[in-house]
């Protein structure tokens, strides 16, 4: 690919991939120096969203910090609720109720999947391709609508409770759901055709912004972007929580370590999600929506607990220290794309702007997420 | 030197598909709703800001002045106020503020709410020039609607 | 004094000219915003006028009325002529161009010569427009803006060549007559001078694309790398300038495709040839063009110099060779 | 990498307390606590293991020496009335409440009791690993004094931990020796305080 050999009289300049800036979606800065068109040294900048969610944990009690998870990773918000809450739950021991827990999955896995299919039309828009993404926002709309008549909100949700969730689902969202679902499939193809074999796209992502699966290791990268690199590592098959035991499905790996390899364990777990949802709709039990006399005043035991659960970037953690009261004493937030950033210094090191870009689009960030 | 034809070819080939694809699309009907001449009706659960829900005899608002809602509100949006009628036994509502500038929808007030006095209204397009335009008073807005 | 009528024809000309250019540049946005529209199912302009037909007014308009900052630190002069040095080659080799058989400015001999001398002026004016105008990301579009055209002007030229040799003749009227009849004795369709003939217009197509930085060539204003390439720094009328030089070059592009493959104003099946054939075969390209932005993204910048060098310019030399033997033989 | 194995590893570099807690509850399965100054051996350690940085968390126990003292105070006086009066009177005195939440109001005053030192709470240091093909999440945890609390840096070991510890140092002043450039990473540049502190005020 490109060799790069750093020119001799080192005249390098220093380019700002400026807080707002079209190819970083979201206000992250990155110090790029440069020589000539390739990157040198390439150095993100955070904390321009940073709201201090750890701080607010403090000063409110379990249930009011509820709302705060939807405001972190706004593209798959019900997976950090999900988080959130199967963390108090099992700091608190609270039992969830059997059918919370399917409408938990169902309403998840569609969120990721408008997650991923947003994510799709970010990443043809930075290499260029305009139209794919209006394609997939068209069908993303879809799913917000469909969470939008269980939930009530398009983007930052807030509808699971400690022990189950805020109301039920009716038979128009399960028959809404499996349309979209067939719908979706027929369109994959689709997208298959327009992009992943066009041969400029092959051309852009392979051998693109090689992350080995010891580079991952070492910082710590989780989520597709391991995925991408060999390493099988899902939350929801490594540590099974919720039901989703009961749910067979693959993890699709791919061990090329490049942006195409990212890009397909992307497009094949929009499959998989749907294979899920497939089998949690048909499973659905009967039954309360909410655990019975769940109160709104919860103390877990004094003690630190850790809950991970599997975003669409990855690995979402809470490490929660309660010392017994209504509030919590500490609750320390991991986000996936804090880690799955910190790698792209040292991956894009030597790369054509271009390239560079192309493998930040791969790596799926979310500022707010990163900057909590 | 065979593959370098194949490539040619087959990256040809994966040109015009892409485009056949792109001008299949472009004689179907459009997708997209006109929106300040056209708007989508919002579904039953659709969040907007809350709003008193009117008790249909006594005409007045079901609202016990428990301020359940006050405490459970992450943001402290809600003011709320009442007093003792002279002979009647519960509280009369008096004053009910909502800042809409802080909520952030979470719901947990309308969930705390027993005699479920509060729920989510369906309007989105508020528009105002200041802050204070959010600052609704729902007492005034629930004698405007009817 | 007299005018003779030779000069008050021309001027005639000139001004038809210039007005459509201008006109074409501002409609060819409404067209590729309608286009781009319907192709990703939404509707494109539609608030201003009747289908959004005075868009392009309302957004010349609107370009006017901005103020012309000259940001401080920029190399004046540089900065002030760059929109003019695009803008006014591309309007000057719309002289020679044949519309019809009588509707033509200046019937020059060496017509092709022309509109090539005029075509590398353009790629001057971005340079000077990038380095006057001090910007890092303009300096960066401004090198790949270079490279690129010095990369596919070779193949353009050497297709030109072989099709030169075809036609005998580099005056563009004569091209048009030679192609007359049907659309099968059209130059895309001439296999007995070089069955590649297909090919090469793929190949000159191809090459008009990245010479007007278009589609999936569009390394110079790659939006989501250097924000707007060259011209990020000027504002207003500035940048609608530039733009005007580049929508002027595509129809350029086009005319010069369809006059040298698709047979100028002849009509395809030899009935009342005119104008307006022209103009559909002109409209025709330009609306590929627009399908192929749409469609595909961006290549890099080393796959797209090796497209040219590995893939382009073997084959066009191939074509040329094969074209002189076959005209030597037969 | 059977748990065993590594819980003996981590033993060798003799930390202060391993226990082994059980996942369902906690949501990791080893809990090490180790001196300031051994992070860096166990984190070679795990790094050997082929474990992953999770996170790294700080936490601010200002206040725990305080309760602790009144607690212990409390036991001996309520020990000592039980030896004296009946088992009856002594249950009613050691009836008072859990030890003082750590509100975020300042330390209590310290009654001057008989000990000089002040007690000097400490901060803890959480380092989270875990494995890509294992369920095996380990807990190293450090506790350092507030006053000046210095813990050598893993990002030698683990360049992922390198922005966790600026976050962290940004949070809690927890200073990381060693560490390349502990400029403030999500607070602004000329950002002197260090919010997650109890004792932090706006």
């Amino acid at each position: 690919m490109s060799a790069f050999a750093q020119s001799q009289t080192n005249e390098t300049f220093v380019l700002n991939l400026g807080p707002q800036h079209p190819a970083t979606h979201g206000v992250l800065r990155v110090k790029l120096v440069m020589d000539g068109e390739y990157v040198v040294e390439a150095e993100p900048v955070l904390g321009y969203i940073h709201r201090m969610h750890e701080k607010m944990g403090e000063n409110r009690t379990w249930a009011q910090f509820l709302p705060n998870t939807g405001r972190m990773d706004y593209l798959h918000a019900l997976a950090f609720n999900h988080g959130y809450v199967t963390a108090v739950e099992r700091a608190a021991g609270i039992e969830v109720a059997e059918r919370a827990e399917y409408i938990r999955v169902i309403t998840n896995e569609l969120n990721r999947i408008s997650s991923h299919l947003l994510w799709f039309g970010a990443f043809v828009l930075d290499l260029g391709g305009f139209s794919p993404l209006l394609y997939a926002f068209d069908d993303r709309e879809h799913i917000l609508d469909l969470l939008e008549s269980v939930t009530g909100s398009r983007l930052t949700y807030c509808y699971y409770r400690f022990g189950g969730v805020y109301n039920d689902i009716d038979d128009g969202f399960l028959a809404g759901t499996t349309a979209f679902i067939k719908r979706l499939r027929d369109r994959m193809p689709m997208y298959h055709n327009l992009v992943t074999k066009n041969i400029i796209m092959m051309k852009r992502l392979e051998g693109i912004g090689p992350v080995s699966a010891e580079m991952c290791r070492k910082y710590g990268a989780t989520g597709p972007v391991a995925r991408g690199s060999g390493i099988d590592f899902d939350l929801r098959k490594h540590e099974p929580y919720s039901v989703y035991s009961e749910f067979d499905f693959e993890v699709p790996v791919y061990t090329e370590c490049d942006s195409m390899a990212r890009y397909m364990v992307r497009m094949d777990e929009i499959e998989q999600s749907m294979r899920i949802i497939e089998q949690a709709v048909a499973k659905l039990p009967d039954g309360p929506f909410m655990t019975p006399k769940v109160s709104k005043i919860v103390k877990p035991p004094k003690g630190d607990y850790y809950n991970a659960v599997e975003t669409a970037r990855g690995s979402f953690g809470i490490r929660l220290v309660s010392d017994g009261t209504n509030t919590p004493y500490r609750l320390k937030l991991r986000s996936p794309t804090f880690s799955n950033l910190s790698l792209f210094g040292e991956a894009s090191r030597g790369m054509l702007l271009p390239d560079a870009l192309a493998l930040m689009g791969s790596l799926d960030l979310v500022i707010p997420e990163i900057d909590r | 030197m065979i593959d370098y034809f194949k490539e040619i070819i087959s990256g040809t080939w994966s040109l015009f598909v892409g485009m056949a694809i792109t001008i299949r699309y472009f004689f179907q009907p459009v997708v997209t709703v006109q929106y300040p001449h056209e708007t989508l009706p919002m579904p039953p659960r659709f969040r907007g800001h809350i709003d008193l829900v009117k008790d249909e005899e006594s005409g007045q608002s079901k609202c016990i002045v428990c301020g359940m809602c006050q405490k459970a509100c992450p943001s402290g949006c809600i003011t709320l106020a009442g007093e003792k009628p002279e002979g009647g036994k519960g509280k009369v509502l008096t004053k009910y503020i909502l800042d809409f500038t802080k909520c952030s929808l979470c719901g947990l007030c309308v969930e705390s709410c027993k005699p479920e006095a509060i729920a989510f209204s369906r309007d989105y397009n508020l528009a105002g020039l200041n802050r204070n335009d959010y600052v609704f008073d729902l007492i005034k807005r629930m004698e405007e609607r009817n | 004094m007299s005018l003779d009528p030779e000069v008050v024809r021309v001027l005639a000309f000139l001004v038809g000219v210039i007005a459509f250019a201008a006109l074409n540049a501002a409609y060819l946005v409404w067209l590729e915003r309608k286009e781009a529209g319907h192709i990703q199912r939404r509707i494109g302009p539609k608030e201003v006028g009747p289908f959004g037909l005075l868009q392009p007014l309302a957004d010349g308009a609107k370009l006017m009325t901005k103020q012309l900052i000259v940001p401080d630190g920029v190399d004046p002069v540089l900065f002030k002529i760059a929109p003019i040095m695009v803008m006014v080659p591309a309007i000057m080799s719309f002289v020679t161009i044949p519309f019809s058989d009588t509707l033509v400015a200046r019937n020059i001999d060496i017509g092709l010569l022309v509109i090539f001398a005029f075509a590398s002026v353009n790629v001057l004016g971005l340079l000077l427009g990038a380095w006057g105008s001090r910007n890092k990301y303009a300096i960066i579009s401004a090198a790949r803006v270079v490279s690129q055209n010095v990369a596919y002007e070779i193949p353009m030229l050497v297709t030109v060549v072989t099709l030169v040799m075809i036609t005998g003749t580099m005056n563009l009227h004569e091209i048009v007559m030679s192609q007359q009849g049907g659309f099968w004795n059209w130059n895309i369709l001439r296999l007995n001078a070089s069955p590649l003939m297909p090919i090469s217009f793929l190949i000159f197509f191809v090459c008009m694309l990245a010479e007007t930085n278009r589609a999936p060539f569009d390394m110079a204003e790659a939006e989501s790398e250097l924000i707007a390439g060259a011209f990020t720094e000027y504002p207003g009328m500035g940048f609608g300038v530039f733009f005007m030089g580049e929508y002027a070059n595509i129809v350029i592009g086009a005319c010069l495709a369809t006059i040298l493959f698709l047979g100028g104003w002849q009509c395809p099946f030899g009935l009342y040839p005119g104008v307006h054939w022209f103009l559909i075969k002109i409209y025709a390209i330009i609306f590929t063009v627009i399908w192929i932005r749409w469609t595909f993204p961006r290549t890099t910048f080393y796959s797209l110099l090796n497209l040219s060098w590995k893939i382009l310019i073997p084959i066009s030399f191939f074509n040329l060779i094969l074209t002189s033997a076959m005209l030597k033989v037969f | 990498m059977k748990l065993a194995a590594i819980k003996q590893a981590l033993a060798a570099i003799s930390p202060l307390a391993i226990e082994q807690t059980e996942y369902a509850g906690k949501g990791f399965v080893l809990d090490v606590k180790v001196a300031a100054d051994q992070v860096v051996e166990a984190a070679i350690v795990l790094d050997k293991e082929d474990f992953f940085i999770e996170a790294v968390t700080g936490v601010d126990w200002l206040g725990e020496k305080e309760a602790l003292k009144k607690e212990a105070e409390k036991q001996a006086a309520a020990a000592a009335a039980a030896k004296a009066k009946a088992a009856a009177e002594a249950a009613e005195a050691a009836g008072e409440e859990a030890p003082a939440a750590p509100a975020p109001a300042p330390a209590p005053a310290s009654v001057p009791s008989e000990d000089v030192a002040p007690l000097i709470d400490d901060l803890e240091v959480v380092y989270d690993f875990n494995r890509y093909d294992q369920l095996c999440r380990v807990v190293i945890r450090t506790r350092v004094p507030r006053d000046n609390p210095e813990v050598p840096t893993i990002s030698k070991v683990y360049p992922g931990a390198n922005w966790h510890e600026r976050e962290t140092h940004d949070f809690f002043g927890i200073k990381f020796i060693g560490h390349p450039d502990l400029s403030p990473l999500l607070l602004p540049e000329d950002a002197d305080y260090h919010p997650l502190l109890k004792d932090f005020t706006v």
